[in-house]
């Protein structure tokens, strides 16, 4: 595999979907000659054209709730919404329309829609420009909620997306963009389903559970905790909904313990829901409380002093990992 | 531009008059539970409107309001009321309930229930249409009160932008539950909006379904042809109130008066009398149709099984 | 106290602010001639006129944006959103400013504004009018987010909300509003604070805790629990946010038993928080897993069939304690 | 209406100059970071209308491009360069960044970084001022851009409906990030959407402070008189780029060439200079004071301390 950054692969993913499905089209503020405010559709516009890659006015709600009408038509839109912070002003159409269509209205409408946007801090962007809402969505009943932590998933999982019958909100967090790693050539000719959490490490002593860019960070705590003789499995959940449980649940029964990483805050974050669900079905496999590592309840600041003491960081699942292993 | 089939026309808000009533009956004998939302003197615009639409090619978004919709789609009565009814055989299994309902087959692809929701999903299938090149045309109704909602703007703009294959028919009934159009907005009329977005804007006589059918027949056979969208505004009255148990506290009894007077249907049949199109025979035989119709659609409802709350988990993802 | 409706003790909640606060004004679709989708402001157009009882466009956007930014210049509105299912459309100006203005902007700056709005199924409205949408909110630092289950609460904890300087969503379900109960003739003149629980009903076998109408259901579950023996302790969360976080632990310290009883959808909902809660922090004091009676994750159907069957009933609150104190 | 006191005027618009090609630089050298945007271009949209401004009475809220509107209002450029520096003494104490600051003593409201965001919040200030009988104005700064938004359509609708005392200020700089106004809107400008409002709609040359400033007291008055609310226009160009690190594909040097001979500052210095209302001197002296202040505000911001990080979960409600 070659190697590319998280904005190539992305780009790649619709550069190959755009070329074998005519139904799939761009739609989003400044993705065609600006590229997008984070280039991932550079280059798209001059090989593919400004019907199919559609620059928007700002208006999030009005063209997020046509690319639902499109997708009930019988395209394939895949949105960008610049910052995921500005997702909220299209919550309405995604959770009361698209979310619902299907369900309520039954066969054979389908609603063919990805959102794609950029999610998470670490850039000092500032309080309405680096939010993890993730959380929000995988509420819904009807949305499916994908969040990669590599270039080869940002590739493959936005294939699977696009491909996908139903609405799904693809996470890319922005430091994805950057990071390298390899990445396949060609997109896998059969649909892959998403709802497979991936064991990015094995380990026998505390199971590290994250997605996005938290899985890097979980990564790199494993391998410090490993310097302390601490063996963390960490999982990547990849798509939160659906969630794959299974991986999850095996792994703590294995391990006894879990810790949690989750950019959003704290209160009512996903985290929450995972735990749960442990706790549910696996309780008796649970050597003591579990933890998560998460930002606290505020907005995120675009000092860097602030940002960094707000986001979880490798320190604090190294912390909070070898705790639980100490208990 | 083909001609209304005014006969057919007559039958159809004929239907749509009964039905309604009917199911206000429901109502009130507390056999019908849940919402549901009247186009009692509203049903020129309807059938005006949906007679125009290429029957399984064009498409039709909804509002709240929208059992005249279906039905002037060519909708079946009998499944409009078993959804009502919650039961099984409704078009939505029970789930959508009166605002949410499709008939895809023939276009009608009903409303989510939020007031203007309905605006952008048209012009996204009118967009849809466009790239793929499939000469459909996207129709979309709203309220008076939905024309104050953001998405009408952001989705008028882009439709104009993009001359988009879409009819915007506003059903301007001079209310959006109790608030009168002139404390919603401070120009004379909806259609004044179209403007703002270098869209054709007019207004239509919305109690004769020959005017409506000839505005919406234009505007489709424009946005057929690629020149883009055209809003329509009808003006109309819903005779009925917003919702069951609406005491319509917010208008006077002279003016239902006065505009019971404009009734839609009793012009109509009053004018085909008249030009002696319609015998008195061939009016009862409607008229017993119609309500044949309505009171069957009845007895199919009430005698539809509820829907399996086994069920209940099945289908959130296609 | 006399006996009074919800409905009632939320107007007199209101007529009694108008009154004492020349600033207190609301804002909302319907809530003058018409008294609200649900009468509850019916007669308060009489009494303080179209200015301060001010019916509004449909815009739930605009206004609400526009309520924020009259808090900002002093004034206290009042909103009504007439169905929660429609504050999605909101919920950019809730999150993205109302909740983050204090803590970006420092003071003096306070956007004292609450947001009314009814929830919860229950009435056949279908799956556009009849969601439980609080756990969204209860994620967004920066709301505080009360659900009354009485009529004595819904009164005292909207004088309270009002009063608050801070953004407020005030949830009422709709079943509340006809519900009956004692309620204070005046409310107290000193301001009570938000994020106290209270306990509905003493127990020594297992802690239910609930909030809005799954209160009164829990509490008749209570009821029948103890016709078979078992002492439920039933806990009325009251406020999501802040969370009464002590009430419910001392609880569960002394029961060992668990259950959250929440309207809205199963997945990522404020259950999942609240156990989650209650295991970082008490897990040496639970004696087996903890149970949530919530929806599926499904939306609400119309159909009454379909309804009864996704929301939560006295009959499952009843089987999932049961099962704890069992097992 | 008073004069507009056109030294203090061509001070403002150099010190706004002045601050933010200042910031350019610093973040090209990578002394600040995450993400700002320069107003180069605009001084005089923010100069005309603030100037305008009844200070510490009137309010006027931003956008994402606030700087100059902070300076304009008489902000103190330290605390905004030590905002974009992080600082604690910056007015947001670092939790803000470039797009989120205000200065309530000076009526100076920011925005909330959502384009369009500020719309509502000021229409809502006018509605509080309006029922409080306060005589004050809200001034509400937009692009062309943000005119797109739904709460823009919501927000005028309801101001002209209650004659709320709001300016609504479009600084039409040709351009929402890469998209030209003419791929995003179909009509003229921005000023032809206030007839959908039956709100007066008018057109300014951007590029002079004092057309701004006559159509803005203009619309002062009459909002404070308890007329009613306006739509100005202010046609302009950003001269700099979207935000840092944009290579500005989108247009042509040719354009950019063109209207940086219209440069609002050349302009209104050469005419004072022609009509011998400013010295050399004179000239030399407030450029050499505006530079001052902004080599000032930079030293200040880097000698300031950081936030404490033991501050971040403080104040989170009041
Ligand atoms: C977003 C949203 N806001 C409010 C409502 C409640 N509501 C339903 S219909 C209606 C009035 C709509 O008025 P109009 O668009 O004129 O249609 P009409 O009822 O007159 O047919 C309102 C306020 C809703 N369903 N959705
Ligand atoms: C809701 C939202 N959408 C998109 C953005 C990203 N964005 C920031 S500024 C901008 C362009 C705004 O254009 P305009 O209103 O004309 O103002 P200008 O930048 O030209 O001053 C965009 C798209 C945002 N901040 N908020
Ligand atoms: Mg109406
Ligand atoms: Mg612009």
């Amino acid at each position: 595999m070659r190697i590319l950054s998280g904005c190539e692969a992305l780009r790649e993913g619709l550069r190959d979907a755009l070329r074998r499905d005519k139904t799939v089209f761009l739609l989003g503020e400044d993705i065609g000659a600006y590229g997008g405010a984070f280039g991932v559709t550079r280059g798209l516009l001059a090989e593919f054209g400004p019907d199919r890659v559609r620059d928007t006015p700002i208006s999030e709600a009005g063209f997020t709730g046509m690319a639902i009408g499109a997708a009930l038509a019988g395209s394939r839109p895949v949105v960008e919404i610049m910052f995921m912070d500005f997702i909220l002003l299209a919550f309405d159409q995604l959770a009361n329309m698209a979310a619902k269509a299907r369900y309520v209205f039954g066969a054979p409408w389908t609603c063919p829609l990805v959102i794609r946007t950029p999610a998470g801090g670490g850039r000092g962007y500032g309080p309405t420009h680096s939010q993890s809402l993730e959380a929000l969505f995988a509420r819904v009943p009807g949305l499916k909620v994908v969040a990669p932590s590599t270039p080869a998933d940002a590739k493959t999982l936005l294939d699977a997306a696009i491909r996908d019958p139903n609405p799904v909100l693809f996470v890319e967090h922005k430091l994805l963009y950057s990071l390298r790693g390899p990445a396949p050539a060609r997109t896998p000719s059969r649909r892959e389903p998403l709802g497979k959490a991936r064991v990015v490490r094995r380990g026998r002593d505390v199971t590290l559970v994250a997605w996005s860019w938290m899985t890097e960070l979980a990564r790199r705590a494993a391998r410090e905790l490993a310097a302390t003789g601490i063996e963390a499995e960490v999982i990547d959940v990849r798509t939160l909904a659906p969630l794959d449980e299974e991986t999850i649940q095996a792994s703590v029964r294995k391990t006894g313990r879990l810790t949690i990483v989750e950019e959003g805050c704290r209160t009512g974050g996903f985290a929450a829901e995972i735990g749960f669900r442990v706790f549910e079905h696996a309780f008796d496999s649970l050597d003591g409380p579990l933890r998560r590592v998460t930002c606290p309840d505020v907005p995120i600041s675009a000092a860097p002093a602030l940002e960094h003491a707000a986001l979880p960081s490798v320190r604090a699942i190294v912390q909070a990992a070898a705790a639980l292993v100490r208990e | 531009m083909s001609e209304l089939d005014e006969l057919a026309a007559y039958r159809l808000m004929l239907t749509i008059r009964y039905f309604e009533e009917k199911v206000e009956a429901l109502f009130a004998q507390g056999l019908v539970h849940g919402t549901a939302h009247a186009a009692i003197g509203q049903e020129a615009v309807a059938v005006g409107a949906c007679l125009a639409m290429r029957p399984g090619r064009d498409c039709v978004t909804s509002t709240h309001r929208g059992h005249g919709h279906a039905l002037a789609c060519g909708a079946d009565a009998n499944r409009i009321m078993a959804e009502l009814f919650g039961k099984a055989a409704g078009y939505s299994g029970g789930r959508g309930g009166s605002q949410l309902m499709t008939d895809p087959a023939l276009g009608y692809w009903g409303s989510n229930g939020i007031t203007g929701g309905g605006i952008p999903v048209a012009t996204g299938a009118a967009l849809s249409f466009k790239m793929r090149r499939q000469r459909r045309v996207a129709l979309c109704f709203f309220g008076d009160g939905a024309s104050n909602q953001g998405v009408f703007h952001e989705s008028l703009n882009m439709a104009a932008l993009w001359k988009l294959p879409a009819v915007y028919i506003c059903e301007n009934n001079r209310y959006a539950m109790s608030m009168p159009v002139e404390k919603a907005m401070t120009v004379s009329g909806v259609a004044a909006r179209a403007a703002a977005y270098g869209m054709p804007g007019e207004t239509a006589d919305g109690n004769d379904a020959a005017a409506v059918y000839r505005a919406v027949s234009a505007a489709i056979a424009r946005a057929r042809r690629g020149d883009g969208p055209a809003l329509i505004e009808c003006m109309t009255y819903r005779l009925s109130g917003h919702s069951r148990g609406d005491p319509r506290v917010y208008r006077t009894r002279e003016e239902e008066a006065e505009w019971r007077r404009r009734d839609p249907i009793r012009r109509w049949r009053a004018r085909l009398r008249r030009e002696n199109r319609l015998s008195a025979d061939e009016d009862r035989r409607l008229r017993g149709e119609a309500r044949a119709c309505v009171r069957a659609a009845v007895a199919f409802a009430r005698r539809s099984p509820e829907p399996d709350p086994a069920t209940l988990e099945e289908g959130v993802f296609a």
